[in-house]
C-alpha cells in the first residue's frame, strides 16, 4: 500500500519533472538534423521559469474563464499523464480511470483550451480554436477505435492490465496490433500538434494551430499551457511505450530493483520515441490544413480495420 | 301504457309542429317553438328506452335504431337551438326574409320527421318513402338563399339525389322479389323484422344485384364518391343549420339504411359478402375526400368533404365487419354525427362574424374570438380523431383490428387519415392562429349546443355507457 | 300463367325497351316529348294489364298516375317550356347517335344477363319484367349522362321511373307501389316546378345544364 | 399505493390545466400553476423512487377492457424522469413564465403535456397507452402553437402535428399486431403472446418508425428541429429532454417488454444500431451547421436520442443472444444516458431560455459575451455543455463510457453480422462525441464568450432567481449523476433486471465508489477519483504558481498578434467556426458547396463566399411526400368543378361497372 502510494507519488511528480526534458530533448535533436546548433536540452525548463517570473498581461475583453482554463488544461493534463502507467503498473490509483477515460481527460483540457480561445474575442483564437476541434473530431474517434483495437487483444480498458496482457507470452504477432501502432503514431503526432499537422515553431498565421490558440496568453498562464503541451507529448509517447513496448516495466509489488530497471526502460523508451520524432519532423513537411483530415482518416480506417479483423478473428 | 305511445309522438309531433309553423308569422315565436317541438320530440325519443313497442308493420324500435332515433332528436333539437340565434342573424343581414322563415321553420320539422321516419320505419318501402321526403324537403332548404350558386347546389343535389333515390327504389324491389318465393306476396315481404328471420332461404345471387343498386342508391344519399358531387355544394350554399343537419343527420340516415340491408345479407351465408364493395368504396371516399381538402377554399365546402372522408370510414368500417369493425362502425356514425355539427354550429358562427365563408379571409380566430376559435380547434382535433375525443376510439378498433387481418387495408386507412389530417391541419392552423384576418365583427353565439356536443363526444372518448356498448355490440354481431 | 297474358305482358315491357331506345335516338325536343308520352302510355297500358291479371286493383291508379300525369300532363307541360323557352331546335348529344345506340344495346344485353340468371326461382312475368325494367333503367341513365340539354333530361329521368315503375308492378303482390308511383310523381313535379320556378332561361341564360357551371363555386 | 398516487397526480395536473384555461388571465396564475405543476410533479417523482409495483384498474377508456394503469420498475424509472424534468422546468418557468407574452397560451396545456407524458408511462393497455400519446403530442402541440403569430411556428405546429400523428398510428398498427394474438388490448394479455417471426419483425419495425420518430431518429426527425425550438423554453427543456425519453420508453415498452424474449432474434439489433448510429452522427453534424441556439440544442437531442438507441441496439442483440449480463449493461448504459441527457438539456435549454429573455435573440451571430453579464447563467451551461460532450468526470461520460465497454463485450456475440456492424457504430459513436465537443464548443464559445457580436447583448442581465435555482439545481445533478454514476446505476437496476432479466454487480458496495460494469480486470472508472486529483493538482498548480511566479497582472488591449483591433466585426463568427467541419464533411452529409466571388485586383469592393447546403434527408423522404399530395390533390381539384351529366356519368359507370363485376363474378 504504502510502496504503491510512494510508487504513484513518484510518478506523478516524475512526469512533471521530464516532462520538458524531453520537449527540450527533441528541440535539440531536431536542430542538430537541420545542422543548426540548437538550444540546450534544458532550454525549455529556462522558458518556463521566465514565464513564470513575468507578468500577466490579461487582453480586457477577456472573462473569468481565460483565467481559469490554464489551470484546468494543466490539471486534467498531468493527472492524464499520471495515470499512464511509465516504468510500473499497476500504481494505486491505476483503477480511477481507464484509457477511455486518459483520453476523455485529455478531451476536457481541449476542451477548456479551445473555449479560453474563443473567450478573448479575435479572429486568431476563433481560426485556432475551429482548426483544433476540426482535428480533435478526427483524432478522437480514431484514438477511440485505436483503443477498441487493443482493448479486445487485451481483453481490458485498464493500462496495466493491457500492460500485463501484452506482456504475456501467449499473444504472438498481430496484425491488428501493428496497424494500431501506426494509428496511434498519427495519432499522436495530430493531438500533439507536431509537423505534419501543426508545426510547434511557427507563427505563421495560415498555419498556426495551437499557437493560435494561445496568442493572448502571456506570464504564468502562458507557462502552465506549454507545461502541459510537455506533459501531453511526454504521456503519448509514454503510452505507445507502454502499450506496444512493454518490456522491462515493473509491477506492483515488485521491490526496488525491478522499479530501477523499469525506470530505466522507460527511459530508453522515451529518448527513442524521441529521436523518431525528431527524424520523422525532419525528413516531413507540413501539409495543408485540409489535407490533415485525410492524414487522421488514415488513422480511423486502420482502427476500424483493426477492430474489425479482431471482431471477424474471433470466431475462428 | 296506455294512452301515451312515444313512437307515434315521434313522429306525429314533428309534423303537427310543421303544420303550425306554416301558419305562424313573424320568427321569434316559431323559433322558439322549433326549437320547443325538438326538445318534446328528444324527450319522447329518449322515453324510447325504457318503453319499446313492439314491432309493427310499419314501424319498429330496436336495438340498432333507438341509438339512432335519439341522436337524431337530439341534434335536431341542438340544431334548432343554433339555428333560432343563425337565423336572427341572417334576417338583420337581409339574407332572409320572414317568408322563407316561416317556410324554413315548417320544412326543418318536415325534415325531421322524415328522418325519424326513415330511422323507425320497418317496412323497406317506407323506409325509402322517408328518405326520399327527408332528401326532397332539404333540397329545398339548400336553395333557400335562392342566390345562383345555391340553386346550382340545390339543382345538382336535387337531380343526383333523385337518380340515387331510384336506384335504391330499384334495389328494394329487387330485395322484394328475392323475398317473395320464400315470404309470400303481400306486406311481409318488405316487412324488415320478418324479412331478417328469413334471410338464410333468400336467393343469395338475386341479394346481391339488389345490393349493388342499394349501395349505390343509398351511397349517394351518404356521399360516398364518386356519388358524393352533390354533397360539398350542399353543405356549402345552404343555411349553416342545414349543413349540420346534413352531414350530422341525413348521412346517418342514408347509411342507416344501407346496414340494414347489410344486415340481410349478413344473414343469408351464401350471399356474397358485401365487404369488398363497402371497402373499396369506402377507401376510395376516405383518401379522395382526404386529397380534395388540400385545395379547398370555402370553410363550409372544406367539412363537407370531410364529411366524405368520414363517411368513407364508416363504409369502410362495416365492410371490414367482424365485432370490433361494426362496433368501430357505429361508434364512429355516432361521434362523428356528433363532432361534424357542432363544427357546423361554430363554422356558422364564424362565417357570420367574418361575414365571408372564404378560408383566406379568416385569420388568427383564436386571438379574436377566442371562444370560437378554440372550439374550432377542438372540433377538428376531434374530427381528425386525436384524443380525448371519441373519434379516437372508433378510429383506434377500427386501424388495429384490420391491421392483423388486412395490414394492406390498415395501411391505406392510415395514409388516408394521415392524407385528410395533413390537409385539415394546414387549412385550420392559419385559421385559427396567426395574425387577425379579414371583419371581426362580434356575434352572439350561442355555445350551449356546441359545448353540448363536445362534450358528449369528449365523455365518448372516455367513457361510453355499458347500455349503449350492448346495443352496439348486439347490432355489430348482427352486422356480421 | 297461362300463355296469352304472358305473351301480352312481355310484348308491352319490350315495347317500352324500344321506346326507350327511340327515345334515345330523338334529335329534336317535341320528337323526344312526344315519344316519352307513348312511353307513358305503354306503361300505363302494362300496368293496366299487370292489375288485371294478377286481380290487383290498386294497380290501376297506378296505371291511372301514369296516363294522366305522365302521358298527358307532364308531356303539355315540357313542350310548353321547350316553347316559352325557345329551344325546340336545340338539342346537344355529348356522343355521336350511333354509339349511344350500340351502348344501349349492350346496357340491355347486360341487363339480361345480370337479371335472368339470378331470378330464376321468381314467377316468369316478374322476371321478363324485371330484366327489360332494368334496360329501361339503365337507358334513362344513359340518356341523362348525354344530353346537355336540361328538357332531354327530365325526359330520360323519366323514362328511368318508367322503368322502376314497370318493375315494382311486375313484383307480384308488392304493397306499397301506388304509394311509391305517387311519390315518384311528386319528385318529377318538382323537377318540372323546379326548372319553372327558377327560370332557369332568365336566370342562366340557356336551358343548358352545361351553363351552370359557373356557379359551382370554389372557383378562385 | 404508487400507481394510486401518480393517477391522483395526474387528475391534479389535469385539473389544473382546466382551472389555467378558466383562469390564465388571472394576475398571479403564472407563479400559481407552475408551482402546483412543480410541487405535483415533486410528489410523483417521491412516488416513483419509493413506492412500490402495483396495478389499478379505472372504469374508463375501451369500454370492455377499462383503463388498466400498472407501475412497475421501468415505468418507475421513467415517471421518476419525467417528474424530476417536469419539476425543473416548473421551478425555472416560475421565473420564466413571467416574460410570457401570452400566459393563456401556455398555462393550462403545461400542467397537461406533463399529466399526458406521465400516463403514457403508466398505462398497462393499448387504449390508455394511445390516449395519453396522443394527449402528450397535442399538449405540447398546443405550446408549440404559444408564438402563433410567428411563421416559423406555424409551420413547425403542422409538421410537428402531423408527425405526431403518424407515429401514433403507426404505433397503433404494432399494438394492433400484438393485440390481434390474444385479441385483447391488456398489456399482460400482449405479453403472453408468441408471434411467428414476421410478425414479430413487423412489430418492432413499427415501433422503431413510430417510437423513433417521436424521439426523433434520423430520418423522421424533420419536425424535431421546428418544435423544440418554436416552443417556450422550459418547454423546448420538456420536449427535447423529457418527451424524447417518453418515446425511447415506448420503444422499451413494446419491444422489450411486449414483444418479450421469446419473440426477439438478432437481427432486430440491426435496424437499431444503424438508426441509432447515424442519427448520432448525422444529429450532431446538423447541430454544428446551425445558428439558432435552441434548433441546435435540438439537434443536438437528436445525436443523443442516437446514442440511447445504439445502447438499445446492443441489448436487444445481447438479449437474443440470451447474454442477460451484457444485455443488462447496454440496457444500464441507455437508461443512463437517457436520465443524464434530460438533465443536461434542460439546463441548455433554460440557459437559451434566459439568453432570449436577456436579448431576445436566438442566432447565436449576434451574441457574445454574455459570460460577463450573465456569469451565474454562464457557469450552469459550461458544465452542462461539457456534461454534453461527454468530458469527465460530468455525468455524459460516464454513460457513454458504458456504452463503450458494452461494445468492447460484444465480441461474442455469435453472429457475423452484428460482428461487422458493432464496431462501425462504435466508430460512429465515437465520431459522434467528438463532435459533439466540438458542437458545444462552437455553441458556448460564439454565444457565451468573446465580445459581443450586435446591440442585443447590451441590455442583457442576469436571470431570475427561479431560473438560476433550477439551472443551477439541474447543473449540481449533472455533476453529481457523473461523480457517482454507481448510484443512478444501483437505481437503474431493479427496471433493468425486469427487462433484460440481468443486471449489473451492485456498484454502491464496490471500494472508492468506483464502478466496475463487468469484472475488476477488464474495466472500471472512479470519476470521484479523478475529480479529486484534478482538484488536488489545480490547487497545486496554483499554489506552486503564487508561491514561485510573478503576481503582477496587467490588463491592457488585445494583441491579436500585432493586427490593429477592428471591432467585435472581426470576431470568428460561427459559420466560419464550423467551417472546417464543414469542408470534411459537408459534401457527403448535406452536399454542399462553397463558391468565392473574388473581385479582380485593384477592385476595392469585399470578396463574398456564399455557401449552399441541403437537407438531404428532407428533400429525399419528406418532400416528394409533399409534392406527390399535392400534385394529387390537383389532380383531383378537377372533380371540384365538373358538370352535372359528369357526375350523372361516374353514377352511371359506378353502376354499369359494378353490374358487369357481378354478372363476370356469378
Amino acid at each position: 500500500m504504502i510502496q504503491a502510494l510512494a510508487a504513484q507519488g513518484t510518478q506523478m511528480f516524475l512526469v512533471l519533472l521530464l516532462a520538458p526534458l524531453l520537449t527540450g530533448y527533441v528541440r535539440r535533436l531536431k536542430a542538430r538534423l537541420q545542422r543548426r546548433r540548437g538550444p540546450s536540452v534544458l532550454q525549455p525548463y529556462r522558458d518556463l521559469l521566465r514565464l513564470l517570473r513575468k507578468e500577466v498581461v490579461l487582453p480586457e475583453t477577456s472573462s473569468w474563464l481565460f483565467r481559469a482554463a490554464p489551470y484546468a488544461i494543466f490539471s486534467t493534463t498531468w493527472v492524464a499523464a499520471a495515470l499512464v502507467p511509465t516504468f510500473a503498473t499497476e500504481l494505486l490509483f491505476s483503477w480511477s480511470g481507464d484509457l477511455i477515460a486518459i483520453i476523455a481527460l485529455l478531451g476536457t483540457a481541449r476542451f477548456m483550451q479551445a473555449l479560453a480561445a474563443l473567450d478573448v474575442g479575435t479572429s486568431f483564437g476563433g481560426i485556432g480554436s475551429s482548426r483544433e476541434v476540426m482535428i480533435a473530431s478526427l483524432a478522437e474517434p480514431a484514438l477511440t477505435m485505436l483503443v477498441f483495437t487493443i482493448a479486445l487483444i487485451a481483453g481490458t480498458t485498464q493500462l496495466s492490465e493491457m500492460a500485463a496482457a501484452l506482456l504475456s507470452p501467449t499473444l504472438g504477432l498481430r496484425v491488428s496490433l501493428a496497424l494500431a501502432l501506426i494509428g496511434f503514431v498519427i495519432v499522436a503526432i495530430a493531438e500533439n500538434a507536431r509537423i505534419p499537422v501543426d508545426n510547434p515553431a511557427t507563427h505563421l498565421e495560415l498555419t498556426m494551430v495551437h499557437e493560435a490558440m494561445v496568442l493572448e496568453y502571456s506570464g504564468r498562464y502562458l507557462a502552465l499551457i506549454e507545461f502541459a503541451a510537455a506533459l501531453k507529448l511526454l504521456m503519448y509517447a509514454s503510452l505507445i511505450a507502454c502499450i506496444f513496448c512493454p518490456w522491462g516495466i515493473a509491477t506492483a509489488g515488485s521491490g526496488l530493483a525491478k522499479y530501477g530497471i523499469g525506470m530505466a526502460a522507460w527511459a530508453v523508451k522515451i529518448l527513442a520515441a524521441g529521436t523518431a520524432l525528431a527524424v520523422f519532423e525532419t525528413v516531413i513537411a507540413k501539409m495543408r490544413v485540409f489535407r490533415v483530415p485525410d492524414f487522421l482518416g488514415i488513422a480511423l480506417m486502420l482502427g476500424l480495420l483493426g477492430t474489425l479483423l479482431l471482431f471477424v478473428s474471433r470466431s475462428l | 301504457m296506455t294512452g301515451f305511445d312515444p313512437l307515434a309522438a315521434v313522429l306525429w309531433l314533428p309534423l303537427g309542429a310543421a303544420a303550425v309553423l306554416a301558419a305562424l308569422p313573424g320568427y321569434v315565436l316559431p323559433a322558439r317553438l322549433n326549437v320547443l317541438a325538438c326538445l318534446a320530440s328528444l324527450v319522447c325519443a329518449v322515453s324510447l328506452f325504457w318503453h319499446r313497442p313492439p314491432a309493427g308493420d310499419y314501424l319498429m324500435v330496436d336495438d340498432l335504431n333507438v341509438v339512432f332515433i335519439v341522436l337524431n332528436t337530439f341534434v335536431g333539437f341542438t340544431t334548432a337551438t343554433f339555428s333560432a340565434s343563425y337565423i336572427a342573424h341572417e334576417l338583420q343581414t337581409g339574407r332572409l326574409t320572414l317568408g322563407f322563415l316561416r317556410f324554413y321553420h315548417a320544412m326543418y320539422q318536415v325534415m325531421m320527421f322524415g328522418m325519424n321516419l326513415a330511422l323507425v320505419a320497418n317496412n323497406i318501402g317506407l323506409m325509402w318513402v322517408a328518405v326520399e321526403l327527408a332528401t326532397l324537403t332539404t333540397v329545398v332548404m339548400v336553395g333557400i338563399y335562392r342566390t345562383p350558386a345555391a340553386i346550382e347546389a340545390a339543382w345538382k343535389y336535387f337531380i343526383l339525389g333523385s337518380v340515387g333515390i331510384a336506384l335504391a327504389l330499384f334495389g328494394t324491389i329487387l330485395v322484394y322479389l328475392a323475398a317473395q318465393p320464400v315470404l309470400g306476396e303481400g306486406t311481409g315481404s318488405m316487412v324488415w323484422t320478418v324479412l331478417i328471420t328469413r334471410a338464410a332461404s333468400f336467393d343469395p345471387e338475386l341479394l346481391n344485384v339488389a345490393f349493388v343498386f342499394l349501395l349505390l342508391g343509398y351511397g349517394t344519399k351518404v356521399g360516398l364518391a364518386p356519388l358524393h358531387a352533390w354533397l360539398p355544394d350542399a353543405h356549402a350554399e345552404g343555411p349553416t343549420p342545414i349543413s349540420a343537419v346534413l352531414s350530422g343527420l341525413l348521412l346517418n340516415v342514408a347509411l342507416y339504411a344501407l346496414l340494414r340491408f347489410k344486415m340481410l345479407l349478413a344473414a343469408n351465408p351464401q350471399a356474397l359478402a358485401p365487404g369488398p364493395l363497402m371497402i373499396g368504396l369506402g377507401l376510395l371516399s376516405l383518401i379522395f375526400a382526404g386529397l380534395m381538402l388540400y385545395r379547398r377554399v370555402d370553410i363550409k365546402r372544406l367539412f363537407a368533404y370531410s364529411s366524405i372522408e368520414h363517411m368513407g370510414i364508416i363504409v369502410f368500417a362495416f365492410g371490414v365487419a367482424g365485432p370490433l369493425g361494426n362496433f368501430a362502425g357505429l361508434l364512429q356514425m355516432t361521434m362523428h354525427s356528433l363532432t361534424k355539427s357542432a363544427i357546423f354550429f361554430t363554422v356558422g358562427h364564424i362565417t357570420q362574424a367574418k361575414g365571408t365563408q372564404k378560408l383566406a379571409d379568416m385569420g388568427g380566430l383564436t386571438e379574436t374570438h377566442p371562444v370560437l376559435g378554440w372550439t374550432l380547434v377542438a372540433g377538428v382535433i376531434a374530427i381528425a380523431g386525436l384524443p380525448p375525443f371519441g373519434v379516437f376510439m372508433s378510429e383506434f378498433l377500427l386501424v388495429s383490428s384490420t391491421f392483423a387481418r388486412q395490414p394492406v387495408l390498415a395501411a391505406a386507412v392510415v395514409a388516408g387519415l394521415l392524407i385528410a389530417f395533413g390537409a385539415l391541419l394546414v387549412q385550420i392552423t392559419p385559421v385559427t392562429f396567426g395574425p387577425p384576418r379579414g371583419r371581426n365583427a362580434r356575434v352572439h353565439a350561442s355555445t350551449l349546443p356546441i359545448f353540448a356536443h363536445l362534450a358528449l363526444v369528449l365523455l365518448g372518448g372516455i367513457y361510453l355507457p355499458p347500455a349503449l356498448v350492448a346495443w352496439f355490440q348486439h347490432v355489430a354481431a348482427l352486422l356480421g | 300463367m297461362h300463355g296469352l297474358a304472358f305473351d301480352i305482358a312481355h310484348m308491352l315491357a319490350g315495347a317500352l325497351v324500344l321506346l326507350s331506345l327511340m327515345m334515345l335516338y330523338q334529335d329534336r325536343l317535341y320528337a323526344l316529348i312526344n315519344v316519352l308520352a307513348l312511353h307513358a302510355l305503354v306503361l300505363a297500358m302494362s300496368v293496366a294489364w299487370q292489375a288485371w291479371v294478377h286481380d290487383a286493383p290498386h294497380l290501376y291508379i297506378t296505371a291511372g298516375i301514369a296516363l294522366v300525369f305522365k302521358a298527358i300532363v307532364i308531356p303539355m307541360a315540357l313542350r310548353r317550356m321547350v316553347f316559352q323557352l325557345r329551344i325546340h331546335r336545340e338539342i346537344e348529344r355529348v356522343v355521336g347517335s350511333g354509339l349511344t345506340m350500340l351502348a344501349a344495346i349492350a346496357l340491355v344485353a347486360l341487363s339480361l344477363e345480370v337479371m335472368l340468371p339470378v331470378t330464376e326461382g321468381v314467377d316468369p312475368v316478374s322476371r321478363e319484367d324485371i330484366a327489360l325494367a332494368l334496360s329501361v333503367v339503365l337507358i334513362g341513365l344513359l340518356m341523362m349522362v348525354t344530353r346537355h340539354n336540361a328538357v332531354s333530361q327530365v325526359a330520360g329521368f323519366m323514362s328511368l321511373e318508367n322503368g322502376i315503375v314497370l318493375a315494382a308492378t311486375g313484383a307480384q303482390g308488392m304493397p306499397l307501389v301506388v304509394e311509391i308511383s305517387v311519390a315518384f310523381s311528386v319528385l318529377i313535379a318538382f323537377i318540372v316546378i323546379g326548372i319553372f320556378l327558377f327560370r332557369i332561361r332568365e336566370r342562366f341564360d340557356t336551358v343548358d345544364v352545361e351553363a351552370l357551371d359557373k356557379f359551382r363555386g370554389e372557383r378562385r | 399505493m404508487t400507481a394510486l398516487v401518480v393517477v391522483a397526480c395526474i387528475a391534479a395536473l389535469l385539473l389544473l390545466a382546466l382551472a389555467a384555461a378558466l383562469g390564465a388571465r388571472a394576475s398571479r396564475a403564472t407563479p400559481l400553476v407552475y408551482g402546483s405543476t412543480a410541487v405535483i410533479c415533486l410528489v410523483a417523482f417521491s412516488a416513483a423512487l419509493l413506492g412500490d409495483d402495483g396495478a389499478l384498474m379505472l372504469p374508463v377508456g375501451l369500454p370492455w377492457l377499462g383503463a388498466h394503469v400498472r407501475v412497475d420498475r421501468l415505468a418507475a424509472v421513467f415517471l421518476a424522469l419525467i417528474d424530476l424534468g417536469g419539476a425543473g422546468a416548473s421551478l425555472y418557468a416560475i421565473g420564466y413564465g413571467r416574460h410570457e407574452h401570452a400566459p393563456h397560451r401556455v398555462l393550462p396545456f403545461f400542467p397537461a403535456f406533463i399529466a399526458g407524458m406521465n400516463l403514457v408511462v403508466i398505462a398497462d393497455d393499448a387504449y390508455t397507452f394511445l390516449f395519453a400519446w396522443e394527449l402528450m403530442s397535442l399538449a405540447s402541440w398546443a405550446l408549440v402553437m404559444a408564438d402563433h403569430r410567428s411563421p416559423d411556428s406555424r409551420r413547425a405546429g403542422i409538421v410537428y402535428l402531423i408527425m405526431a400523428t403518424f407515429s401514433a398510428l403507426t404505433l397503433l398498427l404494432a399494438l394492433g399486431l400484438l393485440a390481434a394474438t390474444h385479441g385483447s388490448y391488456a398489456f399482460a394479455d400482449m405479453r403472453a403472446g408468441e408471434l411467428p417471426p414476421w410478425r414479430a419483425g413487423l412489430v418492432l419495425t413499427l415501433a422503431l418508425i413510430g417510437a423513433g420518430s417521436k424521439a426523433g431518429l434520423m430520418p423522421l426527425h424533420a419536425w424535431l428541429p421546428l418544435a423544440h425550438p418554436a416552443a417556450p423554453s422550459h418547454v423546448s427543456a420538456l420536449m427535447s429532454g423529457v418527451m424524447t425519453k417518453v418515446a425511447i420508453y415506448a420503444f422499451i415498452r413494446i419491444v422489450f417488454d411486449l414483444l418479450g424474449p421469446a419473440n426477439s432474434t438478432w437481427w432486430w439489433a440491426v435496424p437499431v444500431l444503424t438508426t441509432g448510429g447515424t442519427a448520432a452522427v448525422l444529429g450532431v453534424l446538423h447541430a454544428l451547421m446551425e445558428h439558432d441556439l435552441k434548433r441546435l440544442l435540438a439537434y443536438s437531442t437528436i445525436e443523443n436520442v442516437g446514442i440511447v438507441f445504439i445502447g438499445l441496439g446492443l441489448a436487444l442483440a445481447f438479449r437474443a443472444n440470451a447474454m442477460p449480463g451484457a444485455a443488462a449493461l447496454a440496457l444500464t448504459a441507455a437508461l443512463f444516458h437517457a436520465f443524464n441527457h434530460m438533465l443536461f438539456k434542460s439546463v441548455l435549454f433554460f440557459g437559451a431560455g434566459s439568453v432570449l429573455v436577456a436579448t431576445g435573440e436566438r442566432n447565436i451571430e449576434r451574441l457574445g459575451g454574455l459570460i460577463r453579464v450573465m456569469p451565474v447563467s454562464a457557469g450552469c451551461v459550461l458544465t452542462a455543455c461539457m456534461a454534453a460532450s461527454a468530458l469527465p468526470p460530468l455525468n455524459g461520460f460516464a454513460s457513454e463510457w458504458l456504452t463503450f465497454q458494452t461494445i468492447l463485450v460484444s465480441p461474442a456475440l455469435p453472429q457475423w453480422g452484428l460482428r461487422l456492424l458493432v464496431p462501425t457504430v462504435g466508430t460512429l459513436l465515437a465520431l459522434a462525441a467528438a463532435l459533439a465537443a466540438a458542437c458545444f464548443v462552437r455553441a458556448y464559445g460564439i454565444a457565451w464568450l468573446g465580445r459581443p457580436r450586435s446591440a442585443c447583448v447590451d441590455g442583457a442581465h442576469e436571470a431570475d432567481r427561479f431560473s438560476l435555482a433550477a439551472m443551477a439545481g439541474f447543473a449540481a445533478l449533472c455533476v453529481l449523476a457523473g461523480l457517482f454514476p454507481g448510484v443512478v446505476i444501483d437505481a437503474l437496476s431493479p427496471a433493468v433486471q425486469m427487462v433484460v432479466g440481468g443486471r449489473l454487480q451492485p456498484q454502491l458496495g464496490l471500494p472508492w465508489l468506483s464502478i466496475v460494469p463487468i469484472a475488476d480486470r477488464s474495466s472500471s472508472y472512479n470519476a470521484l477519483a479523478i475529480f479529486v486529483f484534478v482538484f488536488c493538482a489545480t490547487g497545486m498548480g496554483w499554489a506552486a504558481l503564487h508561491r514561485l511566479g510573478s503576481k503582477a497582472v496587467r490588463s491592457a488591449r488585445l494583441w491579436d498578434c500585432g493586427y490593429p483591433d477592428l471591432g467585435p466585426v472581426t470576431e470568428y463568427t460561427a459559420a466560419s467556426y464550423s467551417q472546417p467541419i464543414r469542408r470534411v464533411f459537408g459534401p457527403l452529409v448535406f452536399r454542399s458547396s462553397e463558391s468565392v466571388v473574388m473581385p479582380p485586383p485593384g477592385d476595392m469592393s469585399p470578396a463574398r463566399i456564399s455557401k449552399r447546403m441541403h437537407d438531404l434527408a428532407w428533400e429525399a423522404l419528406y418532400q416528394p411526400v409533399c409534392d406527390a399530395v399535392l400534385a394529387l390533390a390537383v389532380f383531383f381539384d378537377r372533380f371540384q368543378f365538373l358538370t352535372i351529366r359528369r357526375y350523372l356519368s361516374f353514377v352511371f359507370l359506378a353502376l354499369v361497372g359494378l353490374l358487369l363485376a357481378l354478372t363476370l363474378w356469378q
